[in-house]
């Protein structure tokens, strides 16, 4: 009788995930044999290593890596583990950002010593949070995100337009309105003043540190365990002793603390505050974050944070830009084709195809080739290949845009050799577009990715690259 | 003896739907009884229901679809509020408390479609149960003191128990499986299991052997007797199987229209004319 | 009385162009219960290729064709590309994630939105357009009305969105393809029971919602001249309050949702300050999603336990 | 078209949800012109069986034939415009649309003699061409019962899938809801009926099956059926 039920599919389920496939597979396994504690510092060391490294300037990259890492973490509580989905998010990371400028500056006759004016922002801004909670008790889903928006909306509203407190003395001067507040103060603590990047670095990986310990302890514990509980099921979790308006409210609070300290630093950093700091943007670079990592796991996030912070210098360097593009096109054209005999047919496509077109394109029209090759070494190499437009290129870069945009989504649904034909013009469009102007506009280039990484991330991988992968039944 | 939960002329529908039904057509045609929804109101129904549970009891719910059975569970927890009726437990009254706090109570249930947290691990199922029941603060925890260490031990432990209450089914490398993981049957188990670490005294079980193959059926059986024998709950069981109901049940209610029909041993309950009318179709009894 | 009354005609503009957004987000919402905050941009799109039409014609002082009929076009083109990118939103971006979770097509379509509006940015650089009304349509035409006059412009707006919306009614209503939209809408499986292809409905009904759209983002610039490429994320913001307001899913209530936020803003804006204007509005969702979670005109979700 | 043709036959179908094996190895036929009735109690596999016939759910062997075209593995509309019809269980009316809209949704497929269907559907059911601009929402249970079987009919089915005709309805109706399905059937429509009320069921099958536990335990010609001891013990276990 010993085998009746014995459930033959949860063995092989358990056959299933005893090994990784794929490339990734012997760095996942060695990511596994690494316990928690191993892992940490592992990334300490590296981390604390890294300003030796690099040029000084690079160290700034180093700090906003950490604070986006610092404010992703918070993220992660609210909507990786509790599963509510705070779009008002940055409005905490300001709200800390100008609570902290107001009284570190010169902007009030208040300046307030750090040890005190960092513990009331933070319990400041966890109240806030519990605050914006108390809609969620009716609000579900959609309904919390688009009332959360608003939330971030107002707040960016308030500070660019109420300078001036209404019904207060008019030389009060709060927010400093659209011009922000410039001359923050640094962090003050024990004497020690942290007025250098590399002091700042630290400061921020020490918190990055300490949050990555105390987060971990915390999904371990009862509170952890509810908030995953509710955001599998808050009904069964109500049913089982779990008082889900009090867990919603405390994940609001934790998030919203984080997202608080994060701001004084960042302010402190950045030596003054603007509204533009904190709007949708950032918003959507905080989610890119935490979904691109994995939401819910730890690691995750602060890699995604890294990834998503790191891409922006890679982009900024057009040399280091190009290789990117270049080796990210091979990386898709693997990915989407598989076979090698394919993959050569249409890379020799590809550069049979630019020939043609260089030789009809020159043939009618001169000023097709008359511009100037990128100065990079890719650039250099495919400048006879590809049309580096002289006149009109703006128009012409358009059209090619939005037929590369037209040919990807035929490659999507397309299949077979189909599949290759849609595939040749697009990537000599997208290396058009590239050569002509995308390489000159990384902060375009970055929004074009983050929203096209979202998109493609949820179609293909909605856990993340360490999340474990979800069921839901709806 | 005291009774743990009692029902006091408990009634529940929704929008209206009984006036409809009653006044439909035989009124004639032209008279419309209008309605908020009746399409969505066409469920469920608990009419003047009197109900009370002894320490150490399992009573059956039985009852052909959409009888009022699962609705019945929803009121006893605190989903819906009757429009009228009392519900007491230990002669005190539950109405309009929350789920929460009726599960504190002592109060616990399972689901008929089953609503575990999929993506948690087999034991932290059962350990999120126990957030009642424990007392670490949030800052305990992020800075794991001595006390808060010593209340996880103890909620794993307790998870450990009752795991083991299933014997090998949902044991070892299975504790650190997602809940996703398990069979149908395995999903039961732990549902029972999670609502066990809740320390009910009374044990709410919507079809536990509904999925599941004869021999997995024959189990819950068994089991269901050894959680009264063993752990001293009283239980109220919705169940279709025949087999099961025969073999837990101290007293057997059945329900038809959300009313109560039949109330007694599991033996006059199935051969009560109402019962089988509600069953078979009506004039069933009368044929022979 | 004057000022009131310019107000008033000013907040009929504002809320017949809101109206117009609102029911796209609203028709998808009742469809797929997916909120597509995209469709922002998509509207954003439509006006700049009416920009596109008019500058192909001429530009407005120096136009190659009849007034009347460069509006037309421009409407047209709105239409089609509007309509064009919703389509592909749909099929890319949603179609994919249908059986997935919750959160998964609302950061879909967050990401959408972002790569659109940086899509935008790209094409048409960080500069705004101007439609120049004024040499398009002569400012000193317009309608009397008591002590004020109406611009013709306003007039062609308002009338156009009404007439749009009585005809969209009329198709939901009367059309088999509208009847569709609506019994998929209420009970997806039983549609599918009757033959009904889902598919193809969800389709049209982005299709629709998305060329209304593109309608009011010409609209919008012909009545403020101005057009630039992150004029979507506070237009569709305000649309979407329309939507949730009027109840989202009803498209009678989208159009009501419209009218009534287009009204605040104006006497707000008339009234009180322009400052206050989007807080008034944002500050309106919050109390009829607190007072009213369904809306005006909606009806409450159920949820089987 | 002798009435001996098959036009429905199930042969050896095994269905699953995820691991539970549901159906256990059905099969039956509907011949046509037939008034066929599928019993069985709580959870017996009756919903699942029909949603196998329509092809909501893909069995994991056996075939499905459908008026001499094997449908195994066709899509539900193609089933639908092939000439299958159903009544869901609760009717799932279209509420918010009216009693015509949701008969011209029922004629989604075919649209050619609407006027002519719709006549015949109104001549069936007097009292829908009286209520034809109501909400089908605000509508009684006996009256929405009649829109629902006059949606389906509006696709002129070679086969009427009836799922629980009698789930929620009042006695008096259910008497009444049976009365239609006989009027139906004697229009010269073949029909399957799904349900749990045995009795009212076999008094007008001509053919019944009976499931317990995924299996069909009990066939025969109904007034044989409705004579059979087993009958109750399929539904109560004894």
């Amino acid at each position: 009788m010993s085998q009746i039920g014995v459930d033959q599919w949860v063995e092989q389920s358990d056959e299933r995930r005893q090994d990784y496939q794929g490339w990734t597979a012997p760095a996942r396994r060695l990511f596994d044999k690494l316990a928690p504690g191993g892992r940490l510092a592992l990334f300490l060391l590296v981390a604390a290593a890294y300003p030796f490294f690099v040029r000084g300037s690079d160290v700034r990259v180093g700090i906003t890596i950490l604070l986006l890492a610092m404010v992703a973490l918070g993220l992660n509580v609210v909507v990786g583990w509790a599963g509510l989905l705070d779009l008002g998010y940055v409005a905490f990371y300001g709200f800390g950002a100008y609570f902290y400028a107001i009284v570190a500056s010169n902007q009030l006759p208040a300046h307030w010593p750090t040890w005190i004016a960092i513990p009331v922002i933070v319990a400041a801004s966890a109240l806030l949070g519990a605050l914006l909670s108390l809609p969620s008790r009716r609000l579900v889903g959609d309904y919390l995100a688009i009332m959360t928006l608003f939330f971030a909306q107002v707040f960016v509203e308030l500070v660019r337009n109420f300078e001036r407190l209404p019904f207060v003395s008019d030389d009060l001067n709060l927010t400093g309105g659209p011009n922000g507040i410039p001359g923050v103060f640094p962090w003050e603590l024990f004497g020690f003043s942290f007025n250098t990047f590399h002091r700042n670095y630290y400061l921020a990986l020490a918190f990055v540190g300490l949050l990555i310990i105390g987060l971990h302890n915390l999904n371990d514990s009862r509170t952890g365990r509810a908030w995953r509980a509710l955001r599998e099921d808050t009904l069964a979790a109500e049913h089982m002793t779990t008082p889900v308006n009090r867990l919603k409210m405390l994940a609001f609070a934790v998030g919203a603390g984080i997202a608080g300290l994060t701001g004084t630093l960042f302010a402190a950093v950045q030596v003054g505050v603007f509204p533009n700091n904190f709007n949708l943007f950032f918003l959507i670079t905080m989610y890119a974050a935490v979904i691109l990592g994995g939401s819910g796991s730890i690691p995750g996030v602060v890699l995604g944070a890294i990834a998503i912070a790191y891409t922006p210098e890679l982009l900024r360097d057009p040399g280091k830009a190009g290789w990117l593009f270049y080796i990210g096109l091979v990386v898709l054209l693997v990915v989407v084709v598989r076979r090698w005999e394919r993959i050569a047919a249409t890379v020799g496509g590809v550069i049979v195809f630019g020939f043609i077109v260089r030789v009809v394109a020159s043939g009618i029209w001169d000023e097709a080739t008359m511009g100037e090759a990128n100065d990079t070494f890719i650039s250099r190499l495919i400048d006879d290949w590809v049309l580096v437009l002289g006149a009109q290129s703006d128009v012409i870069t358009n059209y090619a845009f939005v037929l590369a945009v037209v040919g990807m989504l035929t490659v999507v649904v397309a299949s077979g050799w189909w599949k290759i034909a849609a595939l040749i013009p697009t990537i000599y469009l997208a290396v058009l577009v590239w050569e002509n102007k995308l390489a000159f506009q990384p902060s375009i280039t970055r929004q074009l990715l983050f929203g096209g990484v979202l998109v493609v991330m949820m179609a293909v991988r909605p856990q993340g690259l360490l999340g474990t992968k979800r069921v839901e039944i709806i | 003896m005291k009774p743990i939960l009692e029902l006091r002329g408990l009634s529940k529908s929704f929008g209206g739907l009984k006036v409809i039904e009653d006044l439909d057509l035989v009124v004639g045609a032209g008279q419309i009884v209008h309605d908020d929804d009746p399409v969505v109101s066409q469920k469920d129904v608990v009419d003047d229901l009197d109900l009370s549970i002894s320490p150490g009891e399992i009573v059956s719910v039985i009852g052909p679809n959409g009888a009022g059975k699962t609705t019945l569970f929803n009121l006893i927890t605190g989903i819906y509020e009757p429009d009228r009726g009392d519900i007491l437990m230990d002669g005190r009254s539950i109405v309009g408390l929350s789920p929460e706090q009726i599960a504190n109570l002592g109060v616990a249930r399972t689901f008929q479609t089953l609503r575990l947290f999929l993506n948690m691990t087999v034991k932290e199922n059962v350990m999120a149960a126990a957030y009642g029941d424990s007392q670490a603060r949030i800052w305990q925890s992020v800075f794991r003191t001595p006390a808060a260490r010593r209340e996880e031990r103890q909620i794993a432990e307790m998870a450990e128990r009752k795991l083991a209450f299933f014997g090998k089914r949902l044991m070892g490398y299975r504790w650190d499986q997602p809940a996703y993981s398990l069979s149908y049957a395995n999903r039961r188990r732990l549902e029972i299991a999670r609502a066990m670490a809740t320390n009910p005294r009374l044990l709410m079980l919507d079809e536990p052997a509904a999925g599941m193959n004869p021999a997995e059926t024959h189990e819950i059986t068994e089991l269901i007797g050894e959680l009264r024998d063993e752990v001293g709950f009283s239980i109220l069981v919705i169940e279709h199987d025949m087999h099961v109901v025969e073999g837990i049940s101290d007293r057997v209610i059945a329900l038809d229209h959300g009313v109560k029909i039949a109330e007694g041993s599991f033996e006059d309950v199935a051969t009560s004319p109402q019962v089988i009318e509600a069953y078979l179709g009506y004039g069933a009894a009368d044929r022979k | 009385m004057e000022f009131f009354l310019q107000q008033t005609v000013n907040g009929l503009t504002l809320g017949s162009v809101y109206a117009l957004i609102a029911l796209g987000y609203s028709m998808v919402y009742g469809i797929l219960k997916l909120l597509n905050f995209a469709h922002g941009e998509v509207y954003m799109f439509g006006a700049f290729a009416g920009y596109g039409v008019l500058t192909i014609l001429g530009g407005s002082s120096a136009l190659v064709v009849p007034v009347w009929l460069a509006i037309m076009l421009m409407f047209g083109a709105a239409m089609i590309v509007s309509a064009a990118i919703g389509v592909a939103l749909e099929r890319f971006a949603y179609r994919p994630l249908r059986n997935s979770t919750r959160i998964a097509p609302l950061i879909s379509a967050i990401g959408a939105s972002f790569f659109l509006q940086a899509a935008a940015l790209l094409m048409f650089t960080a500069n705004s357009r101007s439609y120049n009304t004024p040499s398009l349509i002569a400012i000193e035409t317009g309608i009397p009305l008591g002590p004020i006059r109406v611009w013709m412009v306003r007039v062609l707006v308002i009338v156009t969105a009404f007439v749009l919306m009585i005809l969209l009614t009329l198709w939901v209503n009367r059309s088999r393809t509208g009847k569709a939209v609506r019994a998929v809408s209420f009970d997806r499986e039983a549609a599918a029971m009757m033959g009904i292809d889902v598919d193809k409905v969800i389709v049209v009904t982005f299709l629709i919602g998305s060329a209304l759209a593109g309608i009011g983002g010409v609209m919008v610039g012909l009545v403020f001249g101005r057009i630039f490429h992150l004029m979507g994320f506070v237009a569709g913001l305000k649309a979407f309050t329309a939507a949730v307001v009027g109840g989202i899913g009803s498209i009678p209530g989208a159009m009501l949702g419209g009218l009534l936020i287009g009204f605040a803003e104006a006497y707000t804006t008339g009234y009180i300050s322009s400052t206050f204007q989007n807080l008034i509005v944002f500050g309106l969702l919050i109390v009829v999603l607190l007072v009213r979670p369904s809306g005006l005109l909606g009806r409450p979700e159920l949820v089987k336990v | 078209m002798s009435s001996d043709q098959s036009l429905l036959s199930l042969t050896d179908v095994n269905t699953y949800y995820g691991q539970i094996h549901i159906l256990q190895g059905i099969s039956m036929e509907i011949k046509a012109g037939e008034l066929v009735c599928l019993l069985g109690g709580n959870a017996s596999g009756k919903s699942t069986t029909l949603k196998t016939i329509l092809g909501i759910v893909q069995p994991r062997s056996g075939t499905v034939t459908f008026d001499g075209v094997d449908v195994t593995n066709k899509s539900t509309s193609f089933r639908i415009g092939n000439g299958m019809a159903i009544v869901p269980e609760n009717r799932r009316l279209f509420a918010p649309m009216t009693v015509l809209e949701n008969l011209e949704m029922g004629a989604y497929l075919r649209s050619d003699n609407f006027e002519e269907d719709l006549n015949d559907v109104y001549e069936l059911f007097p009292l829908l061409a009286e209520r034809r601009h109501q909400l089908a929402g605000t509508l009684s249970g006996g009256e929405q019962q009649m829109v629902a079987m006059g949606r389906a009919l509006m696709s002129k089915p070679k086969l009427l899938l009836m799922d629980e005709p009698s789930m929620g309805l009042a006695p008096i109706l259910v008497e009444q809801s049976f009365e239609i399905i006989q009027r139906v059937h004697r229009a010269g429509v073949s029909i399957l009926v799904v349900e749990q009320n045995a009795n009212m069921a076999l008094s007008i099958a001509d053919h019944g099956y009976v499931l317990a536990t995924g299996r069909i335990v009990l066939a025969d010609r109904a007034e044989a059926l409705s004579q059979h001891e087993d009958l109750k013990k399929a539904y109560l276990g004894r």
